[in-house]
C-alpha cells in the first residue's frame, strides 16, 4: 500500500511540473512549485517507511517549513516587482443575500 | 545488459550534470549561468551520494538489530559540498547584483560588449584616462 | 487487532492516494489559476491528512506517531496561509478569475477574456 | 608545541580572520594581520628546516590516524611552496595599509584583511593537506576568498573579471570534486598515501584514467594554463593592487603544486606520463602558452595587462619543465616558481606603487616616471631583467635549469624555443621601460613624487632577493632538487 | 508575561514530544533553548495574545471536529467536480461578511474557509473576506453563516 | 526568469528526495534547508534586483556542445569500469566506510555515523567548511554592504507597516509559528548525534525563522531584533569557537581537534568536543545566512532609495 502512494504522490508531482512548466502565468507556476513541496513532504515521510526506517520526519518537517518560506518569499518579491503598476484592487462582485 | 543496468544511475547522473554544464557555457544570463551552476553541483552530489549506497543497507544511523548501513562517508563529504556550492552561489548572485548596478545588464555579452569598448575608446585616445 | 489496523492504513493510504492524483488531475484539467487553487487545495489537506493517518496507523512507535502528527498540524497550518496569500498576490496583481457569466453579470467585462473562451 | 606546527600554520592565519572581526579598526587589524602572516612565515621556515633535516613530518589532525583521519603531511615540496606563500604573505602585507587606504573605502578595509587571511589560509591549507577532499575544502577557501578580493577593485570591470573568475573557478573546482569521486570511488580511500598505495591496483581501469583527466583540468583551470587563462588577465589587472601582487605571486603555484602532487605523488609518474600522452600534450600547452602569452603581452595598452600575460607566459615555462618529466625538469619548475613568485611580486608590488601615486598603471601613463618615481621604476627595470632571464637575476636561474633539463632529455628544439621566448620578454619589457625613461612626460600634468617608504621597502626587499637569489643560489637548489627528488623517489 | 509563560510551556511540551531523549544533557539544553527562543520572540515582540490564537477550550475541539467534518465533504465535492470536467464548475467570487471581533477570528475562519476546499479566501480587508468559490453550492453554505457562527463562538469562549 | 529559478529549486527538492532514497538522511536534511529554500530565495532576491526580463539568445551554443559532449562522454567512458551501483563490494564499501560503520559507535559513542565522521574523524573538514561560509559572509559583505541612512529606514518602514494590514492572516500566521521554527532549529541543533540534523540544518532553520519574520516585518525590525554587528560577531564567534576547542585539545595534549583528551573518559570527551563544534558550527551557519540575506535586502533597497522608487 505504502508502494502505491508513493508511486500516486510521484505522479502528482509530476503532474505538477508539468503545470509549473506550462503556466502561463507566474501565479500558476508558484502555486505548482507550492504544490510540489508539499506533495514532496509526503514523498518523504512515505520513503521513510517504504526504506523502513522511519524515524527520519524532521526532514519532511523541515520540508514543509522551507517551503512555506519559499512561497512567502516568492510572494513577496513578486509583490516587489508588481507593485509599481499596481492599480486598484480588483472589485470583488457583491451578491445581495 | 548487466552494464547498463550496474551503471544507468550513473549515466542519469551525467546527463544531468551535463545539462548543468551546457547552461553554463551557453547562455548568457549570469543568473542562469548561476543557476547552472548549480544543477552541475548537485549532479556531482548525486553522483557521490549513489557511491555510498549499498543495497539492503539503511541510513548509516546505528540501531540494535540492523547490520547493513550505506557508507557515511560520502554524506560527509557532500555535506561539506552542499556548503560550499551555497557559498559560492551567494557570491556569485551578490556579484551579479553589483554587476547589474555598475553595468546596467545582466547579459554576458552585452558587458562584454561594453568592456572592449572602453578598450577601444582607451587605444584610440590615449590621452583620456 | 492487527488486521483491523494493516485493512484500515490500507483503506486511507489507498483513499489518500486516490485524492492526491485527482488534484493532480485537477490542476491540470481546471480552466484559471483560481479553480487551479481549489484542487490544490484537495491535495493539502483531505489527501495529506489520509495518507499520514495511513502511515500512522502502521506503526507503533508513539515518536513516529507524534511527529507524523506534527507534519499534519503543520500542513494544516501552514498550507491555508500560503494559499491564501498566493491568491491575495494574484487578486492584488489583478489577475482576473475566471467567472461564470450566468451568475455575474456584473463581471462580465472582466471575465470575458480570452481564458474564459478556452474553458 | 613543535609538533603542532604544520596545523598551527593554517589555523594561526584562519582564527586570525574572524579575531579581525573583533578587532575592527583597519589600521590595527593591518598590524595584527601582518603579525599573522610573519608568524606563519617563521612556521614555515622551522618547518622546511625540520623537513630538510628530518624528512618528512606527518601531523594526525583529531588524533585519528591517517586513512580515517585527516593528516597533515610535510614534505620538502610543501614546506617550500608553503614558504613562498607566507613569505611573499609577509612582504605584501608591509605595503598594504597604504595602499589599501587609497584603493579601499574605508568600512570595508577591515572586511579586505579578513579576506587576505582567509586566502592565506586556503593556500596554506592546500599545501599542507594530506587528504584529497580537504584540498578541495580549502582551495574553496581560497577561491571564494579570492574572488570577493578581486572584486573589491575600484573599477567595474573588476566585478565582471571576478564573476568570470568565478565561474571557471567554481567548474574547475567541481572538475576536481569528480576527479577526486572517482579517485575515492576505486579505492574506497582519500589519504594522499593511502591513495597511492592503492591506485596502482587500479590503474588500468578506464574510471582512474578518467579522475586523472578531470583531475588535471580541473587544476589547469585553476593555474590558467594556456587555453584556460582567460579570466585570469583581467582578474589581475582590476583587483586591487596589493591584491594582484599576493596572487600573481601565489595563488598560480598553489595550482602548480596540486598538479605537481597529484601526478607525481599520487597516480606516479609511469601512469601518468607513460598510460596517457601527457607528456606531448604538456609540452606543446606550455610552448603555446609562452609564445601566445608573450605576444599579446607586447601589445597591451595596460602594464597590469603586459604583466598578467606574462604570467601566463610563466605558467607556460613551468609547464614545460613539468612536461619533462625528469628530475632535472621538475627541478627547474619548482626553481621557477619560487623565482617567479620573486619577480612577479616585485614587478606588481612596483605597479602598485604606481597606481598608488598615478592612479592608472595605463603604459601611457609611464612616461616621464624613469626621472619621476627613479626607484620605483629601477624596482620595475630589475624585475623586468629578471622575467627576461639576464644573468645574475633568479630568472636566469630558472631558465638555465629549464634549458639544460631540456638539454639532458635530449629535446634540442624545446631549449631553443624557451630561449626564443626570452626574446619576445626583452620586447614588453623594453616598451615599458622605453615609455618610462624615453618619452617625455604629458605636458600639464602635475610631478609625480617617488613612493612612499611603505612601498619601497618590500619593493626593494623582493627586489634584492631577485638579486640575491640570482648569485647565491644554493638554497633555492637544494630544496627545490631535494623536493623533485623526494617525488621521484617512493611517494611521500 | 502571561503571554510568554503560556509560550513556555506550549514549547516545552514540543520539545518533550519532538525529542525521544531524555537525558540531563538533552533536557537542560533544551530548557535553554527555550529560554533563548523565548528571549528572542521576545525582541521580535511576536508574543502576544495574537501569537496564541488556539484557546484551549472546550469549543475549540468541538470546532476542530466541525471543521474535519467539513473539510471531507468539501474535498468530496471538489473530487466529483474534478473528474465531471469544467463543464460542471461554476467559479464565483463574493465577499462575505466576518462577524468576529478581534483580528485573530477573523483570520481563524479566513483560514477555515481555504481549509475547506472548493472555498478559498482571497482577501481580508476589515471585516469582510472575499472568496473565490469553485461551485455555486458552496457560496450558499457559506453565506449561510454557519461557520462564521462557530468561529465566533470560539472566540468568545 | 522566475520560471527558470523555481525550476532549480524543484530540482534541488527532487534532488533531496533522491538523497533520502539513497539513505543519506543528512545529507537530504542539508540540500532541502540550503538547496532548495535558502539558494532559491536568494536567486529570487537577485531576480527580483536585476530585473526579470530575459532578452538574449543563447550564444555559441555549438561550442557548448561540444564541450558537454567531450566532458560527458569522458565521463561515461570512466563508468565503463565503475564497480555497479549499490554492489557491497566495491572498494568503497571495502576501506575506510567500514571502520567508520562498525567501530565508531565504540569511539565515539553517537549514533548517527554521520555525524561521528563529520564532527571527529573529519572534524577538520568541517573546520574547513564552517571557515567557506564565513568567508562566504564576509565575501558578500565586502560585496554589498552599504552605510545606511536612517531616512530610508524610516520610510521602509511606513512601507512595512501597510504590508501588515495588507496580509494581516500571514501576520498572524507567522506569528504564531516562529518560535516554534527557532525552537525547531535548537531541536536540530542538539538531536544531531541521534538522528539526522546538526549544526548547519539547525543554523539554516534558524535563519530561516529570521528571514521568515524580516520578509513579513521588514528588514528593519529584523534587524533591531538581531542587529548587525551582533551577527557579524556571532559569525565570528562560531570559527572562534570552533578553533578553540582544537585548541584547548592541543593544549591538553591531544592533536588538533582531539576530543579524547577534553575529558577524562574519552567517549565523554567526543561527546563535549561535538557538542562544542556543533554549536560552532551551528552559530556560523545561523548568522553567515542571515548576514547574507540581510546584505542583500537592504542592498535592494538602498537601490530602490537611489532610484527615488519605493516599491
Amino acid at each position: 500500500m505504502i508502494i502505491a502512494a508513493t508511486l500516486a504522490v510521484l505522479v502528482v508531482m509530476i503532474l505538477a511540473i508539468i503545470r509549473a512548466v506550462v503556466g502561463p502565468s507566474l501565479y500558476d507556476r508558484i502555486l505548482a512549485v507550492n504544490m510540489f513541496g508539499t506533495k514532496t513532504v509526503l514523498l518523504i515521510a512515505l520513503l521513510g517507511f517504504v526504506m523502513g526506517r522511519p524515524e527520519f520526519l524532521d526532514i519532511a518537517m523541515v520540508y514543509a517549513l522551507i517551503n512555506f518560506v519559499s512561497v512567502i518569499g516568492v510572494l513577496r518579491l513578486s509583490d516587489a516587482f508588481n507593485a509599481k503598476h499596481n492599480g486598484p484592487v480588483a472589485e470583488p462582485a457583491k451578491r445581495d443575500s | 545488459m548487466t552494464m547498463i543496468l550496474g551503471l544507468y544511475n550513473y549515466w542519469i547522473v551525467i546527463v544531468l550534470m551535463m545539462i548543468g554544464f551546457y547552461i553554463i557555457i551557453a547562455h548568457g544570463h549570469l543568473i542562469k549561468k548561476i543557476v547552472g551552476l548549480n544543477i552541475f553541483q548537485i549532479s556531482v552530489f548525486i553522483f557521490y551520494i549513489s557511491l555510498g549506497k549499498v543495497d539492503g543497507g539503511t541510513a548509516p544511523i546505528w540501531q540494535e538489530g540492523i547490520i547493513l548501513y550505506s557508507n557515511p562517508l560520502p554524506h560527509v563529504l557532500i555535506l561539506t559540498a552542499i556548503v560550499v556550492g551555497i557559498a559560492t552561489t551567494a557570491l556569485g548572485l551578490a556579484l551579479t547584483v553589483r554587476i547589474k548596478e555598475a553595468y546596467g545588464s545582466v547579459n554576458e555579452d552585452e558587458i562584454q560588449a561594453m568592456d572592449n569598448q572602453v578598450m577601444a575608446s582607451q587605444e584610440k585616445e590615449p590621452q583620456q584616462c | 487487532m492487527d488486521t483491523v489496523l494493516t485493512l484500515l492504513s490500507s483503506f486511507c493510504l489507498l483513499f489518500g492516494s486516490f485524492l492526491c492524483l485527482s488534484g493532480g488531475v485537477g490542476i491540470l484539467r481546471f480552466p484559471d489559476f483560481y479553480t487551479r487553487m481549489h484542487a490544490v487545495g484537495v491535495t493539502d489537506t483531505l489527501a495529506a491528512a489520509m495518507i499520514l493517518i495511513g502511515l500512522m496507523l502502521q506503526n507503533p512507535d508513539l515518536l513516529v506517531i507524534i511527529k507524523l502528527m506534527m507534519i499534519l498540524l503543520m500542513t494544516l497550518f501552514i498550507s491555508p496561509a500560503a494559499s491564501h496569500a498566493l491568491g491575495q498576490a494574484a487578486v492584488l496583481n489583478k489577475l482576473q478569475p475566471l467567472i461564470n457569466m450566468n451568475i455575474n453579470p456584473l463581471e462580465e467585462d472582466t471575465s470575458a477574456g480570452d481564458k474564459s473562451s478556452k474553458s | 608545541m613543535l609538533a603542532h606546527l604544520p596545523i598551527l600554520q593554517v589555523i594561526v592565519p584562519l582564527m586570525a580572520a574572524p579575531a579581525c572581526l573583533i578587532l575592527s579598526r583597519p589600521k590595527l587589524v593591518w598590524l595584527f594581520t601582518l603579525l599573522v602572516s610573519t608568524i606563519t612565515f617563521f612556521i614555515s621556515i622551522f618547518l622546511l628546516q625540520q623537513v630538510m633535516s628530518t624528512g618528512t613530518v606527518s601531523y594526525e589532525l583529531g588524533g585519528w590516524s591517517p586513512p580515517w583521519g585527516i593528516e597533515y603531511r610535510i614534505d620538502k615540496l610543501n614546506a617550500f611552496i608553503a614558504l613562498i606563500i607566507s613569505g611573499v604573505s609577509t612582504v605584501v602585507l608591509l605595503a598594504a595599509q597604504t595602499s589599501i587606504e587609497k584603493e579601499i573605502p574605508e568600512n570595508k578595509q577591515t572586511l579586505f584583511y579578513i579576506l587576505y587571511l582567509l586566502s592565506l589560509t586556503g593556500m596554506l591549507g592546500i599545501v599542507t593537506t594530506g587528504d584529497a577532499f580537504n584540498v578541495f575544502v580549502f582551495l574553496e577557501i581560497s577561491s571564494l576568498s579570492a574572488y570577493s578580493l578581486i572584486a573589491l577593485g575600484k573599477d567595474r570591470r573588476a566585478l565582471w573579471a571576478s564573476f568570470q573568475y568565478l565561474i571557471m573557478g567554481t567548474i574547475g573546482a567541481t572538475f576536481i570534486l569528480i576527479g577526486i569521486g572517482l579517485m575515492y570511488q576505486m579505492t574506497g580511500t582519500l589519504n594522499m598515501v593511502d591513495l597511492a598505495a592503492r591506485l596502482p591496483e587500479v590503474a588500468e581501469t578506464r574510471t582512474v584514467t578518467t579522475a586523472y583527466v578531470f583531475f588535471i583540468i580541473g587544476v589547469c583551470l585553476k593555474l590558467a594554463l594556456f587555453p584556460l587563462h582567460f579570466w585570469l588577465p583581467n582578474a589581475y589587472t582590476y583587483a586591487p593592487s596589493i591584491v594582484t601582487t599576493f596572487f600573481a605571486a601565489t595563488s598560480t603555484k598553489v595550482a602548480a603544486y596540486l598538479l605537481i602532487r597529484f601526478t607525481f605523488s599520487i597516480f606516479g609518474v609511469s601512469f601518468s606520463f607513460t598510460t596517457l600522452p601527457m607528456e606531448t600534450l604538456f609540452l606543446a600547452l606550455g610552448l603555446l602558452g609562452i609564445f601566445v602569452a608573450s605576444t599579446v603581452a607586447i601589445y597591451q595598452q595596460n602594464v597590469k595587462h603586459v604583466f598578467a600575460y606574462s604570467s601566463v607566459a610563466q605558467i607556460g615555462y613551468m609547464i614545460v619543465g613539468f612536461s619533462m618529466s625528469t628530475h632535472a625538469g621538475l627541478s627547474a619548475m619548482l626553481l621557477h616558481m619560487f623565482n617567479h613568485a620573486l619577480m612577479k611580486g616585485a614587478l606588481f608590488l612596483a605597479l602598485g606603487a604606481v597606481m598608488y601615486r598615478i592612479g592608472s598603471t595605463r603604459i601611457d601613463d609611464f612616461r616621464g616616471l624613469g626621472r619621476q618615481m627613479p626607484l620605483t621604476m629601477a624596482a620595475i627595470v630589475i624585475g623586468g631583467l629578471s622575467l627576461i632571464g639576464v644573468p645574475l637575476t633568479v630568472g636566469f636561474v630558472s631558465k638555465w635549469y629549464l634549458v639544460t633539463a631540456a638539454i639532458d632529455k635530449g629535446w634540442w628544439p624545446v631549449a631553443g624555443l624557451v630561449l626564443l621566448g626570452s626574446l619576445l620578454a626583452v620586447v614588453y619589457v623594453w616598451r615599458i621601460v622605453e615609455t618610462a625613461y624615453f618619452k617625455t612626460p604629458i605636458t600639464g600634468k602635475d610631478p609625480v613624487k617617488e613612493a612612499p617608504m611603505a612601498f619601497l621597502l618590500p619593493v626593494w626587499m623582493l627586489v634584492l632577493a631577485n638579486v640575491y637569489f640570482g648569485i647565491d643560489t644554493r638554497m633555492t637548489v637544494e630544496v627545490a632538487t631535494g623536493a623533485a627528488q623526494s617525488l621521484f623517489g617512493v611517494a611521500p | 508575561m502571561r503571554y510568554k509563560i503560556n509560550l513556555s510551556i506550549v514549547l516545552a511540551l514540543f520539545w518533550l514530544l519532538n525529542s525521544g531523549h531524555y537525558t540531563y544533557l538533552i533536557l537542560a539544553l533544551g530548557a535553554v533553548s527555550i529560554a533563548i527562543v523565548v528571549f528572542i520572540t521576545h525582541r521580535m515582540d511576536v508574543v502576544d495574545h495574537e501569537s496564541q490564537s488556539i484557546n484551549l477550550s472546550l469549543t475549540a475541539p468541538k470546532f476542530g471536529i466541525w471543521l474535519a467534518k467539513e473539510i471531507v465533504v468539501a474535498n468530496l465535492t471538489v473530487i466529483k467536480h474534478i473528474w465531471l470536467g469544467n463543464k460542471s464548475i461554476s467559479p464565483t467570487v463574493i465577499t462575505v461578511k466576518a462577524s468576529q471581533k478581534t483580528d485573530v477570528g477573523k483570520v481563524i475562519y479566513a483560514n477555515s474557509i481555504t481549509l475547506t476546499p472548493g472555498t478559498v479566501a482571497l482577501g481580508l480587508v476589515g471585516n469582510e473576506i472575499m472568496v473565490h468559490a469553485l461551485i455555486r453550492e458552496n457560496i450558499e453554505a457559506l453565506e449561510s453563516g454557519d461557520m462564521d457562527r462557530r468561529v465566533s463562538q470560539l472566540e468568545n469562549s | 526568469m522566475f520560471a527558470v529559478v523555481m525550476l532549480a529549486g524543484i530540482y534541488g527538492l527532487v534532488c533531496a528526495s533522491f538523497f533520502v532514497a539513497m539513505d543519506a538522511v543528512d545529507v537530504a536534511f542539508t540540500e532541502a534547508s540550503i538547496g532548495a529554500g535558502i539558494s532559491t530565495l536568494l536567486m529570487l532576491t537577485t531576480v527580483a534586483m536585476t530585473g526579470r526580463t530575459d532578452h538574449e539568445a543563447t550564444h555559441k551554443p555549438l561550442m557548448a556542445f561540444v564541450a558537454v559532449i567531450v566532458t560527458g562522454g569522458l565521463l561515461i567512458y570512466g563508468t565503463f569500469d565503475m564497480p555497479y551501483f549499490g554492489s557491497a563490494d566495491a572498494p568503497v564499501h571495502q576501506h575506510v566506510g567500514p571502520h567508520y560503520i562498525y567501530d565508531s559507535i565504540q569511539e565515539i559513542g553517537v549514533p548517527n555515523m554521520v555525524t561521528s565522521v563529520l564532527a571527529s574523524y573529519r572534524g577538520f573538514d568541517t573546520f574547513g567548511e564552517v571557515t567557506v561560509i564565513f568567508t562566504a559572509g564576509i565575501g558578500v559583505l565586502a560585496l554589498l554592504s552599504v552605510a545606511r541612512r536612517p531616512e530610508d529606514d524610516a520610510v521602509m518602514e511606513a512601507i512595512n507597516d501597510s504590508m501588515h494590514e495588507k496580509h494581516l492572516i500571514l501576520r498572524i500566521v507567522i506569528k504564531t509559528m516562529i518560535p516554534f521554527i527557532v525552537l525547531y532549529a535548537f531541536y536540530v541543533q542538539f538531536h544531531g548525534d541521534y538522528g539526522p540534523g546538526g549544526g548547519f540544518q539547525a543554523g539554516v532553520i534558524f535563519a530561516a525563522g529570521i528571514i521568515l519574520y524580516a520578509m513579513l516585518f521588514g528588514l528593519g525590525a529584523a534587524r533591531r531584533v538581531i542587529t548587525q554587528p551582533v551577527v557579524q560577531m556571532l559569525s565570528a564567534l562560531g570559527v572562534l569557537v570552533y578553533g578553540s576547542v582544537g585548541l584547548v585539545s592541543m593544549l591538553n595534549g591531544g592533536s588538533f581537534l582531539d576530543y579524547n583528551v577534553l575529558a577524562a573518559d574519552p567517549i565523554a570527551g567526543q561527546h563535549l568536543g561535538i557538542l562544542l563544534i556543533e554549536l560552532g558550527v551551528g552559530l556560523t551557519v545561523a548568522s553567515v545566512m542571515i548576514i547574507i540575506f540581510y546584505s542583500f535586502v537592504g542592498r535592494s533597497q538602498f537601490q530602490k532609495a537611489n532610484k527615488g522608487e519605493l516599491l
